[in-house]
């Protein structure tokens, strides 16, 4: 069912939120509001919206510590994400957790999570908990390519074959983890040939190898994942890979001479909103004043999310010594 | 409902069996459980009881049993994990500290990780440096996790059943050269001991001697002999090294002014110290005597069976360290 | 080019040595004089033979817990190897690794390990030794086919593929780990397709996926090792399967309720002593009493490698404080 | 040959470099070391000096890069491996406890293995509950490993250079938050610690200042501090957790008879524990006063800089322990 107006206009809004979002960010960053390790997002938008959007209500999404954008296009509230990226009470995860660690249990974001492929087990472990209780819930768990090389990969994807757990594993394969490229880390450089080690079991059980998609078009990318989600919850799991690519550094302070400027460039020519938004133009004549308006209404909101959370208090010393455990 | 005498190994298994009758999210993932029945018998029949959604046999993947779990808790069921021996921990090691100690407070308790991970512990198997570790010590170090070190089958029954109702995770260790030990233990469901509460074995005014686990056994069998040359040992349990309750233990101090402290550990860096630097700051005016220390030695065990026992305490060396004190 | 009769005959020894060796251990641990874990190799004869008679001297081996066999192939004196099963201080490793710690830094047999996996990230650093140097080595690696579920496994394959390692990875799949059979724990439960997940990089850099060999038959498993080798040497990594089958339980004690008696018989009945035996027999006609003169001098040997190990003093407290640190 | 005062960084580097150009066996392999030139910068210019084969980028896989390094240095190289940051080695436990620390005892010597695991350790940079980790303790526990933890730019080269040197698997962990240090440091080739020696860093009658790490910098700011009231502290920057070199902490407390313990570990089973315990074991008769430990909180630590610094130790928090026990 292909999406109507109002949906791609609103895509259009997530991804030009996160962009803007982001540049404020790095902004506040250099600014020394934000402070520890700043992933950013921004080249990947079309992946995350594309992704997170072909999720259902009762769906589940996890994720590593390039979280932002998985975050806002998952439907948290920008005050409160803006309010964690600067360390307040206000703060999706209290000011405890910061830019890696956004987390919303509410909508079943399960989290940004720090140590490449720890959050794997995790998600093959809510997608048990769907199978346990025989409800109709897909885990889509996002990892970066680099972290395909880590134990927790196999293991967590061998599991979610073995047992028929319903997870979409899509790789953001932005061709680095770090510095390293795909083919200086990876034996395997098409990420989703990695799935052939996980099928087939019995009565051809285990991994789909699922399609590598134009990461940077936001409509195929909705397209492959909600077809991937459909057969998750059909048959169990499958490895996808979206071909994206990240504009910025790895994170703040990276020298990047592990590639050249023109490659960035080259992308950047060819960005995902630039993309989308010579789509929406094409397909309906005369939008452009409408995304005008989109434009500025993201800017509106966040200059209202930052200034919530620069006005939100710190943390305290009692926030500082709760939550240890649950009680 | 009287008390009967059952082994370790039957107590755990009554503990588990209760707790998944009483609670359908109760569930068990790990090698061997299922088909095999449990590498120590600790679940035999349950695969037949419980039927394979709740008793779950997984691949040889410590890190995504242990990060599975994490997950499953979070998302509201309650798994009891099983590490085959607390030697494959340390594969698992990121999955329990950096995860399922930590999410509960760095997402500022959106999620709670009602986990269970059962493992066995200690040397004098013969099996070598890397099969013979005791390194609980080193899990209890993190805030975020419960360590649960149980030393009778009445502990391992109230104690378990403590931890699977619990919020937190807990690690809970059992000692493999333990499971046949027998005491009395309560034939009731609703049996469920506090969290982190030592307890005193065994009274006594000469000397506080104070341990968990296996060295319960050997302290036991210390205080026996002692009582027969007239010295009167009392003995505090620790039961649980996180949360870590020494009330008890600065009681007794009180009453005896000398302590030792019997662990399987190595000797560094280890429970004893803690216990020592803690009593010295909080009771230094009570203290008669040094508080002495008996754990293993400090070096991997060997397989022979003659210097494996060398490398070990035993209830002489605990003598000879009370004797040391008094 | 095929190997001659004597090499022939000697592997028939070598097969039996292993067997009649594992026979005598269980013996002597029911009687108490072996301790610990006690791994049979009894039925994977032909594999640990075959394979390891394919290495050069320079070639390195190692395995898991499971390695009396590959011990013995290899070349290691059984006095010295039934010394260590007793833990006795003129064992291999002195007495202190015991049943699954053999090891000789000579035979380039770099030991037993007891933790599933562990030692592969090993075999690669071996090999990465042969690579820096530029010496003519293989190493091949002997593992489980449960220890493919582990992280390390992934890990250490994937590195092997990255940096173009001389390894032979060779899975012993006996169709169990402990009791759970390789359909209930691997998504795919032909193994050496895992080999498709470090394949292919750059110019086709990457693992090999090897054979699926009958590990019952002694010239077969010899035949595709030695092109594993040839391949390791020229053109880094290869994973392949041997299809073999443990005739006894996991390790001493083993309940054995993951396998009916029917099964395990049908494999006793196509052991691959008697196979060999048999084409040996049909082979060179008339050979049959020099089988049964070997058959005898391998119980000689057994007869003084337990005489020996039995007359070994244990080792003391100098052994037990010494080598916790080099000096 | 002067000393010159340069950064922790650059002592770091400079022993690489100088160990590699003196040994052919010497090469540097892990995440980023090669083309990004270390993320601390430590390798910098590195992979253009000595070429791909010698210092090598890996994936992100800190089993194998651990274990790898174990396997390369048994046969006859000399790893220098590094895990990017320490919170990143639990991932790696198993490969460094299991294997690097137990391979040699295990088969009874055969096989040396000749590592050096480069980590940096610490929180302080607002970056949660796992990435602010500061275990070195739980490495120290075990046998068969060495564990460094150098907390000047003189130490830093002396002593990477003697793990680079030594045939036992050494644990080098530097604090990332410290590499800016500057110290004088003698340049010269063959400048090279001992392994496990202590090393008095100030002296003073007045207490005894134990530290190691970051520690270093909060104890010394507080000695500064208290040297305005009058009081003189000892500092002895241990530089090892393992081996662990007691005796010049024995001498300085038997002139001092009070102490304080500073570290940057948990408060639970830390370093302090062990010096408090081995201190009332060894000098009972000496101690005037309880020995204190200054940690930091028990906690996982928050992102939120007002809160994360609440819970780490600071030299304020030093000196109010040393008036405890003055
Ligand atoms: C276990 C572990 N090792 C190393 C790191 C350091 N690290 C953080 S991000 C990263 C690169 C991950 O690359 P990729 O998975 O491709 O994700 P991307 O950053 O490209 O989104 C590394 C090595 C870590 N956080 N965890
Ligand atoms: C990390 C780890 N987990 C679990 C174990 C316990 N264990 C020992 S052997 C074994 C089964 C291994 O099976 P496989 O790799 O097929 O080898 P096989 O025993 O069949 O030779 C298990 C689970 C271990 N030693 N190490
Ligand atoms: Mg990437
Ligand atoms: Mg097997």
């Amino acid at each position: 069912m292909a999406p109507k107006k109002d949906t791609l206009l609103d895509w259009y809004r997530q991804m030009v939120l996160i962009r803007r979002f982001e540049e404020r960010c790095a902004e506040l960053y250099q600014q020394g509001l934000i402070g520890g390790f700043l992933h950013l997002y921004i080249g990947q938008e079309a992946t995350g919206v594309g992704a997170v959007n072909a999720l259902r209500e009762q769906d589940h999404a996890i994720t590593a510590y390039r979280d932002h954008g998985l975050a806002l296009a998952r439907g948290l509230d920008p005050k409160a994400v803006m309010a964690e990226m600067l360390g307040k009470k206000t703060g999706v995860s209290g000011g405890k957790g910061g830019s890696m660690h956004l987390a919303d249990y509410d909508r079943r974001f399960w989290g940004g999570y720090g140590i490449v492929g720890g959050h794997l087990p995790l998600a093959a472990g809510i997608a048990l908990k769907a199978k346990y209780n025989e409800e109709d819930e897909v885990v889509l768990a996002f990892m970066g390519d680099g972290s395909t090389n880590i134990g927790y990969f196999h293991e967590a994807l061998n599991l979610s074959a073995v047992w028929e757990l319903p997870v979409v594993w899509l790789v953001e394969n932005n061709q680095y983890g770090m510095g390293t490229s795909v083919e200086r880390a990876s034996g395997a450089v098409e990420i989703v040939n990695k799935a052939r080690a996980y099928c087939c079991g019995p009565n051809g059980r285990g991994m789909k190898e699922g399609p590598r998609v134009d990461g940077m078009d936001v409509l195929a990318v909705y397209d492959a994942v909600s077809e991937g989600i459909e057969h998750a919850r059909k048959h169990g799991p499958i490895l996808m890979e979206s071909l994206t690519y990240r504009l910025e550094g790895h994170s703040m302070g990276d020298p990047q001479r592990y590639r050249t400027k023109e490659e960035v460039e080259q992308f950047v020519a060819n960005g995902p909103i630039g993309r989308f938004r010579d789509y929406l133009n094409e397909k309906y004549k005369g939008i452009d004043p409408r995304l005008d308006t989109i434009d500025q209404d993201v800017l509106d909101t966040i200059d209202d999310a930052v200034e919530f959370a620069k006005n939100s208090p710190d943390p305290t010393y009692d926030d500082l010594i709760s939550h240890v455990y649950a009680d | 409902m009287a008390d009967r005498p059952i082994t370790i190994r039957e107590a755990l298994s009554a503990a588990l069996r209760e707790e998944m009758h009483r609670d359908e999210r109760v569930f068990i993932m790990g090698e061997e459980v299922g088909v095999w029945g449990g590498t120590y018998a600790v679940t035999r029949g349950f695969l037949e009881e419980f039927g394979e959604k709740r008793v779950r046999d997984t691949p040889i993947s410590e890190m995504v049993i242990a990060g599975a779990a994490v997950g499953a808790a979070m998302a509201g069921l309650r798994p009891v994990a099983e590490i085959m021996t607390i030697n494959f921990a340390f594969v698992a090691m990121d999955a329990i500290i950096n995860h399922a100690a930590k999410i509960h407070y760095m997402f500022n308790g959106q999620f709670n990780v009602p986990l269970v991970i059962r493992t066995t512990t200690g040397g004098g198997k013969q099996l070598g440096a890397t099969h013979s570790h005791a390194p609980e010590v080193i899990f209890a170090h993190f805030p975020g996790l419960y360590v649960a070190v149980p030393g009778t089958a009445y502990d391992a029954k109230g104690m378990l059943k403590a931890a699977i109702r619990d919020d937190n995770p807990v690690l809970f260790v059992e000692h493999s050269t333990m499971l046949q030990r027998r005491s009395p233990v309560p034939d009731d469901d609703d049996f469920v001991l506090p969290i982190g509460k030592s307890d005193i074995k065994r009274e006594g005014d000469d000397v506080t001697i104070v341990t968990f686990g296996k060295g319960l056994e050997w302290s036991t069998e210390a205080a026996d002999q002692l009582a027969q040359e007239g010295i009167e040992a009392e003995i505090v349990d620790l039961r649980w090294l996180r949360p870590l309750d020494l009330e008890p233990v600065f009681e007794s101090f009180k009453k005896t002014n000398r302590c030792v402290i019997v662990e399987e550990s190595l000797p560094m860096f280890n429970v004893g110290a803690e216990i020592a630097a803690q009593l010295q700051n909080e009771l230094f005016d009570y203290m008669d005597a040094p508080i002495k220390r008996v754990a293993a030695m400090d070096l991997p065990l060997p397989y022979n069976r003659e210097i494996e026992l060398m490398a070990l305490p035993n209830p002489q060396k605990v003598i000879n360290a009370v004797k040391e004190v008094l």
